[in-house]
């Protein structure tokens, strides 16, 4: 795949390491968080069949985290106007 | 010799001598293999895998099912694309490749390459889009599987970059394509990023499906004018067409012109078939046409059609539909920056009456052949609808049609066919199987290109590694990293070697090459609260010049990684990780700075590579780095444990921490890595009468074991936890860090966890395996319960005896019991002990 | 001259669903068909209907490599397994359909001192659960499969092994289509082209499932999907702690017979057998993003041939015919999950990964049994979904690295 | 002046087969080390203005702020490597001076400033045969269209990460490799020229 940084431009996905879903927040307060609550941090993850908002970060460029779109069947990709919003 | 005596495109002039079987031969320069054995009258290339029945050239290219032949150490050729060459050795196959473990001599490139335009294919079609594409001044590549243009190639303007011998096998996201090119002395791989791709890949004729079809002398109509016109080979005496359209139409002119009969033109548009075949050992003899006339020929032409060659287009999830005008799939839809044109497009002009299949004389389908390579059978479709297969995918699987190294170029659409006739479906209804990359066979080594050999993955090395290359070192491979695993004197073995070196640490002076270890600089205000989330202890208090240990978890709470941190003025820290957890360090901190602590100013550079490290461990290293650095006071006053001074020795710029992963009174000299050679020599000369002794990983091993120091990745799995190592002193309960809210779940503080404990052998000369695990009954005769495993295991010269560290259910209340190793046909019994073997009290490291 | 043809001449009806069933099943793959079996067989279960989407057998069963053993670390994993493995060593004859199973020793290679450690950790712990296990030095993995490379001068050199000789290989679309025929004769409806889009649900209980082709009650559904099992779950109003991503694989062409066992290399990711009519069957390492395209990045590829020449020289000049991507589904542990769901009458059995086939007789043995009694059977007690809030996993990353 | 004698480039060991090559290529590709180059980590916010005002009153130049782009003044130059990180490059013993000058431009403001001069070494490719040579293992675009003179790229050599930098209009490539990395791209580079 071709990832567009918001940075560098395109570039081969070899260049870059995936992290997964976008926009899970850290608990504001895990202590305060049951077990079941924690663990759906820790562990449960979108895994969406069609767009989904994920985050990755490139790594052998400018080693900065961004966001974007991908369609998880097509692997069509649509930068997002958020594309530097990192998490 | 069949050799026409004019005409083609091939070289009279340049005779060239090849073998075949044993057997020698001459072709011309400009010949395939196939066209140069159909020119010396071979008819029979090869023998199919099943049945083992002859067959002959079908077709004139990389859509050939039949003509597999292995050449010198490549098998697997198809005869219709290997060029002649001069000495060539070709030799038939039966279906079956023949691997060979000759030394490799052949050379496989790998480059990338962009352009804002790729054609793929080079006849007219291609030739027109690439040089209407060059006109606005963009890079175009034009792309062909054969050694010359099928079209006229003077006039091309320079920015068409032209790639013969070269086929587009995989269609990947975003218009990569990946494409094989056939060199000289091996193959090169390209990778060529495309804005634009054209797809101008023609199509393929499909053959017709008759009882013993498959003789030799039967081939596709279109590769008969191929041999004829391009190749100046009559692959025959006698022909006949056999036709359901009228692409045929030239054909027989171009029989005729070449001084071949034309004995029949049987055409299905005009009720007409040929329903069997007879032939002997040397291929095909006579057809025999309904109602029972058979005519002599040693050559049969046949068409059933045309198949748009739609590989890459598909492989990139582009659309198919039928179209029943030209009884073919085509593209239907686009992708995006993706064109296909001409043929491929099934942009066709001529009439055709699609014919599945022929039926023969005697109701049996077993010599009706679909696909050639696979040897699969109308029969054998039959009997998979029979069992009830509807799906084409299903009959595919059943039947392995499609499935041979042609991947069902020329079967493919009339196993669609076959399908939709049998089963009663319309033949879009039915569809066509998938296509996967590649469109052409490729070979590992093409893919592999340079990444073999050290090259297969960098090979990491220190500044200091010249050094132990030439003192005999024994490395380790950690990670990329080439490490000293052990330095052997003379006739030592690796256990001589690591007792001596072990002896040296802890009995005067020793030296280790740490330059791998993990250094992560780190500037920023918010430095302090930055690393009190991420490692489980507190460094609020650490005072500038001085390091603490520190450990950090996952966000479940299990041990990631441990080092030293060193506070090194205000606002500015350094980090060090493991050498195999460096990178996965230092994302794991980018990716919490930048995802998830905007609101902290901090500030991470990586500085692994910037600076060669050596450690100068044992009661007398302090002489040596005296001897350095006489202007630094290294009285334990002075310069304490965890302490860190800036120094310099003849020259070179030094950073002294007071730093020990032994145990033993011992300092880590930093350097930038242009002096890491210099300053290893500085300290061996220093150390040289005192008997400095270098050391490789496995003693730096014992030495931690004997402290109890555990080793990320080796004491723990990702499922241990600080409170497991018995490391719950290191756990803040004050502050918030990653993975905290972890160690209040259930499972995490079950009070049967494994827990870090030593193990001493009952008898002291019994060395436990690492990975053994523990049990409590010493008959393991019935069912065991497995309560812990050995994590590491040696044998001490301080000790004087073996040793381990294990982790053990219950582990810290069982110290001073006796747990159960069994081994293979015996059980040994070991001491549970504090995971602690060697100066409990710290005395040696603070000394 | 001709080739016995293998199969039966009858495999299944093609029915039309009905209107209610005791159990629906969701994915007639080779979990869904072996559970629809099980239920059949061991349960008496007999009026259950099998949905697939597409073509029976058509995903992962149909993609995988084949490879199969039961030498996993933790004592749950390797129970699980290995009951597994007991069930393949019969599963020929019980079905009366030659599923090609061959027990040809499966090889793990280690290239590094913390995979020996880990290597033997598991064959010791396998010893003593019963389940077959040897550690090979790298002469005896010379000795085993002599066209390895084990030259200390290659860049990752050989540093052992370890081997299970129980395991092998089958064929995987005739182990799925002997399950099929099986519970087909018993009476089970496998509905093709038959896509479930929804779950009837009265309150916290599930009732049926609505398809493309209308509703059908049930008694019970059991979700069996693997790389789909988020969007079921999902339609049902639940979340799995489940990632879908590429795994990707190829195959040679037939070649003659060069390699006599199933070897892999965690270190390299490499795992590769030669398939009963001679092609080199390939693995490689997953994809790491998230993806339900059936294919891969290319280079994944090209890192795993180059590991494959570097550990089969004579790999060279095979040559690639065919490359494709199953979805696997990857639990955070990289063990299944195979139990209850927060809906009652709702069962789950995904989250294989990467190890899917090897348990495909196992996990529907179990499986069966769970739908049956509405209870997870001892064997997968400790795989339920709950491990996640507990955080009593059964971590395989550590020490299979790579569970394939 | 500091002594050679103790001091040793990462590729020291192969002069004499980078000198091979050029011979062996006909002169249309060359590689030798540059090494002991200054080299620079600066971290600031490229959104203060007033900050990167003093950075370049101090640096005598100032920041490229247009991403895989460098800026340079007489023998110092400045490589985009994020929206608020450089390499500041120099002449060999201008380490500490750079980073006086660096330090006293951030003026106490927000900011980092690490002495990576030893990090990495510096190959350089010059020659007609060097975008080729290099395209063999690195994936991004070379062209002179797309990377012309003052571009510069964080991207791979084989398996390898690397700054790449075309300075002018010459056919002349610097790459920037770590240390630990550096007989690895050079081995890599050797046998690629071999494909050339």
């Amino acid at each position: 795949m071709l990832i567009p940084c918001p940075w560098c431009g395109d570039r081969e996905d070899i260049e870059f390491k995936y992290g997964g879903a976008a926009q899970i927040a850290y608990p504001a307060n895990p202590d305060s968080a049951d077990d079941a609550a924690w663990a759906r941090y820790v562990f449960f993850r979108p895994n969406p069949k069609g767009k989904m908002a994920e985050r990755w970060v490139h790594s052998a460029g400018c080693r900065r985290w961004f966001n974007l779109v991908r369609d998880t069947v097509t692997h069509e990709i649509t930068p997002t106007p958020a594309a530097e919003e990192r998490r | 010799m069949s050799r026409l005596p004019e005409g083609g495109r091939i070289d009279r002039s340049r005779p060239i001598r090849f073998t075949f079987n044993g057997h020698t031969y001459q072709g011309c320069a400009g010949d395939t293999l196939a066209s140069a054995l159909l020119a010396n009258d071979v008819r029979i290339v090869a023998r199919s895998v099943t049945y083992g029945r002859p067959r002959g050239v079908f077709s004139a290219g990389s859509e050939e099912p039949n003509a597999l032949v292995q050449v010198g150490s490549e098998t697997m050729l198809r005869a219709t694309q290997v060029e002649l060459d001069d000495g060539l050795e070709a030799a038939s196959l039966n279906g079956k490749g023949r691997l060979t473990s000759e030394p490799e001599t052949a050379r496989f490139d790998k480059i990338y390459a962009h352009c804002e335009v790729l054609v793929v294919g080079g006849g007219p079609a291609g030739r027109s889009a690439a040089q209407s594409a060059a006109q606005t001044g963009d890079r175009v590549i034009l792309m062909d599987e054969q050694p010359l243009l099928n079209s006229d190639s003077d006039g091309l303007p320079s920015n068409v970059r032209v790639l013969l011998r070269t086929t587009a096998f995989g269609l990947y996201d975003q218009n990569l394509v990946l494409a094989a090119e056939r060199r000289a002395d091996g193959g090169r791989l390209w990778q060529i990023r495309a804005r634009q791709v054209v797809l101008a890949t023609g199509a393929h004729e499909r053959p017709l499906v008759f009882a013993n079809n498959d003789r030799p002398g039967i081939l596709l109509a279109g590769a008969v004018r191929t041999y004829l016109n391009r190749y100046g080979v009559a692959p025959g005496t006698r022909g006949v067409v056999f036709t359901n359209n009228d692409t045929t139409a030239p054909l027989a002119s171009d029989l005729r012109s070449a001084g071949i009969a034309v004995a029949a033109i049987i055409d299905i548009r005009r009720e007409q078939a040929i329903v069997d075949t007879d032939g002997d050992d040397d291929g095909l003899r006579a057809v025999t046409l309904a109602g029972g006339d058979r005519i002599e020929c040693d050559l049969l032409c046949v068409s059933g059609g045309f198949n748009p060659t739609d590989h890459l287009y598909s492989q990139a999830q582009g659309k198919l539909r039928y179209d029943e005008r030209f009884a073919c799939f085509r593209p239907d839809g686009k992708l995006p920056n993706v064109t296909v044109l001409g043929a491929a497009n099934g942009e066709f002009d001529f009439a055709i009456q699609p014919c599945w299949l022929v039926p023969g004389t005697n109701g049996d389908w077993s010599a009706h052949f679909v696909d050639l390579e696979r040897d699969v059978t109308v029969a054998d479709m039959q009997r998979a609808v029979n069992a009830g297969m509807r799906s084409i995918e299903h009959v595919k699987r059943f039947t392995t049609i499609g499935t041979g190294s042609d991947q069902g170029k020329t079967s493919g659409i009339n196993e669609v066919g076959l399908v939709g006739a049998l089963t009663g479906q319309p033949i879009g209804g039915v569809g066509t199987t998938t296509y996967r990359p590649p469109y052409v066979p490729v070979s590992f080594a093409l893919m592999a290109g340079r990444n073999r050999g050290d090259l297969f993955d960098p090979i990491r090395l220190t500044s200091i590694q010249p050094w132990h290359v030439a003192h005999g070192a024994v490395f380790e491979n950690v990670g990329q990293w080439k490490r000293p695993w052990y330095f052997p004197r003379h006739d030592e073995d690796m256990e001589g070697a690591v007792q001596r070196e072990c002896r040296a640490a802890r009995e005067n002076v020793a030296i280790m090459d740490v330059s791998t270890l993990g250094k992560i600089d780190i500037q920023g205000p918010d430095a302090v609260e930055f690393l009190n989330r991420i490692y489980t202890n507190a460094f609020d208090t650490l005072k500038v010049g001085f390091g603490r240990y520190g450990l950090m978890c996952k966000a479940d709470g299990m041990v990631f990684d441990d080092g030293v941190v060193m506070h090194l003025g205000p606002d500015h820290w350094l980090a060090t990780t493991t050498t195999g957890g460096a990178a996965a360090v230092l994302d794991w901190m980018e990716e919490w700075l930048q995802t998830e602590w905007p609101e902290l100013t901090v500030r991470l550079t990586s500085v692994t590579d910037h600076w060669s490290a050596v450690a100068v461990v044992g009661p007398q290293s302090r002489d040596v780095v005296h001897t350095l650095f006489p202007a630094i006071a290294v009285d334990t006053q002075s310069f304490p444990f965890m302490a860190i001074r800036e120094g310099e020795t003849g020259g070179i710029p030094v950073r002294l921490h007071r730093i020990t992963f032994s145990g033993e009174l011992a300092y880590e000299l930093w350097t930038p890595s242009w002096y890491g050679l210099a300053l290893w020599e500085a300290v061996m000369a220093a150390g040289q009468p005192l008997g400095i002794t270098p050391y490789g990983t496995e003693a730096m091993h014992v030495l931690r074991a004997e402290k109890g120091y555990i080793i990320c990745g080796q004491e723990t799995d990702g499922t241990v936890t600080p409170q497991d190592l018995g490391m719950g002193w290191i756990v803040s309960k004050k502050k918030p860090f990653i993975g905290q809210r972890s160690h209040r779940r259930g499972d995490t503080r079950r009070a049967d966890r494994k827990h870090l404990v030593g193990l001493l052998p009952v008898d002291g000369e019994q060395l436990l395996p690492e990975g053994a695990q523990l049990v409590l009954d010493e008959n393991t005769s019935a069912a065991v319960t497995m309560i812990g495993h050995v994590t590491s295991s040696y044998r001490s010269a301080t000790l004087g005896r073996t040793f381990a560290l294990g982790m053990l259910q219950r582990g810290r209340e069982r110290f001073g019991t006796t747990v159960y190793v069994p081994l293979n046909g015996h059980v040994v019994a070991a001491t549970v002990t504090e995971p602690i073997f060697y100066d409990r009290e710290n005395v040696r490291r603070d000394s | 001259m001709a080739e016995p043809h293998p199969h039966p001449n009858h495999l299944w009806r093609n029915p039309e669903p009905k209107r209610a069933y005791d159990v629906v099943i969701v994915g007639a793959g080779g979990h869904g068909l072996a559970t629809a079996y099980y239920l059949a067989k061991n349960h008496g279960i007999t009026n259950v209907a099998v949905l697939e989407r597409g073509w029976l057998a058509g995903g992962n069963v149909a993609r995988n490599t084949t490879v199969i053993r039961s030498n996993y670390l933790w004592d749950e994993s390797a129970a699980i397994y290995e009951h597994s493995l007991k069930l393949w060593e019969g599963l020929s004859e019980e079905l009366d359909y030659d599923i090609l199973f061959s027990q040809r020793g499966v090889l793990n290679l280690v290239h590094s001192l913390g995979d020996v450690r880990e290597g033997r950790r598991r064959v010791y712990a396998n010893r003593l659960s019963g389940i077959d296990a040897e550690w090979l030095t790298a002469e005896e993995v010379k000795a085993f499969c002599p066209i390895v490379n084990t030259s200390p001068d290659v860049r990752y050199p050989v540093m052992g092994g370890t081997l299970q000789r129980r395991g092998g290989i089958a064929k995987h679309d005739y182990v799925a289509w002997a399950f099929a025929r099986r519970a087909d004769e018993m009476g089970v409806d496998l509905i093709q082209n038959c896509e479930v889009t929804g779950f009837e649900l009265e309150g916290n209980r599930v009732v049926g499932v609505q398809t493309d082709r209308g509703p059908t009650a049930a008694g019970r559904v059991a979700i069996c999907a693997a790389g789909h099992s988020t969007v079921l779950a999902s339609m049902a109003g639940f979340d799995l702690p489940i990632q879908s991503h590429p795994l990707q694989a190829l195959v040679s062409e037939l070649l003659e017979p060069v390699l006599n066992c199933v070897v892999m290399s965690n270190a390299v990711h490499v795992y590769v057998s030669q398939a009963h009519k001679g092609e080199l069957v390939m693995g490689a390492g997953i994809d790491p993003y998230i993806s339900y395209a059936q294919r891969g990045s290319p280079h994944v590829i090209e890192y795993q041939l180059a590991a494959a020449i570097e550990l089969f020289p004579i790999f060279s000049r095979a040559h690639v015919v065919r490359t494709w991507a199953g979805i696997v589904d990857v639990s955070p542990d990289a063990s299944p999950i195979l139990g209850l769901t927060p809906i009652a009458n709702l069962f789950i059995n995904c989250g294989w990964g990467t190890g899917g086939f090897k348990a495909t007789p196992g996990a529907g043995w179990v499986y069966a049994h769970t739908i049956a009694h509405g209870q997870p059977h001892a064997l997968n007690a400790r795989f339920a979904l709950e491990r996640f809030t507990t955080g009593a996993l059964i971590d395989e990353h550590g020490a299979a690295a790579v569970a394939h | 002046m500091i002594a050679e004698a103790i001091r040793r480039g990462a590729l020291a060991d192969y002069a004499e087969r980078f000198t091979t090559l050029y011979e062996t290529a006909g002169s249309s590709v060359s590689i030798r080390e540059l090494p002991f180059l200054a080299q620079l980590n600066l971290r600031v916010d490229a959104g203060d203005t007033a900050v990167m005002g003093q950075v370049t009153d101090y640096l005598g130049f100032s920041l490229p702020l247009t991403p895989n782009t460098a800026s340079q003044a007489g023998d110092r130059r400045a490589l985009w490597l994020g929206p608020d990180e450089w390499l500041i490059v120099g002449p060999d013993d201008q380490a500490t001076s750079l980073e006086q000058a660096l330090r006293g431009g951030l003026g106490g403001a927000v900011g980092s400033v690490v002495d990576v001069s030893a990090n990495r070494t510096v190959l350089e490719i010059r020659g007609s045969k060097g975008h080729d040579l290099l395209a063999h293992g690195v994936p991004i675009d070379l062209d002179p269209g797309a990377f012309g003179p003052g571009c510069c790229a964080q991207t791979l050599l084989a398996k390898a990460q690397v700054i790449i930098e075309r300075r002018d209009e010459a056919p002349a490539f610097q790459l920037y490799i770590r240390s630990s990395f550096a007989s690895y791209v050079a081995d890599w580079l050797l046998d690629a020229a071999r494909a050339l």
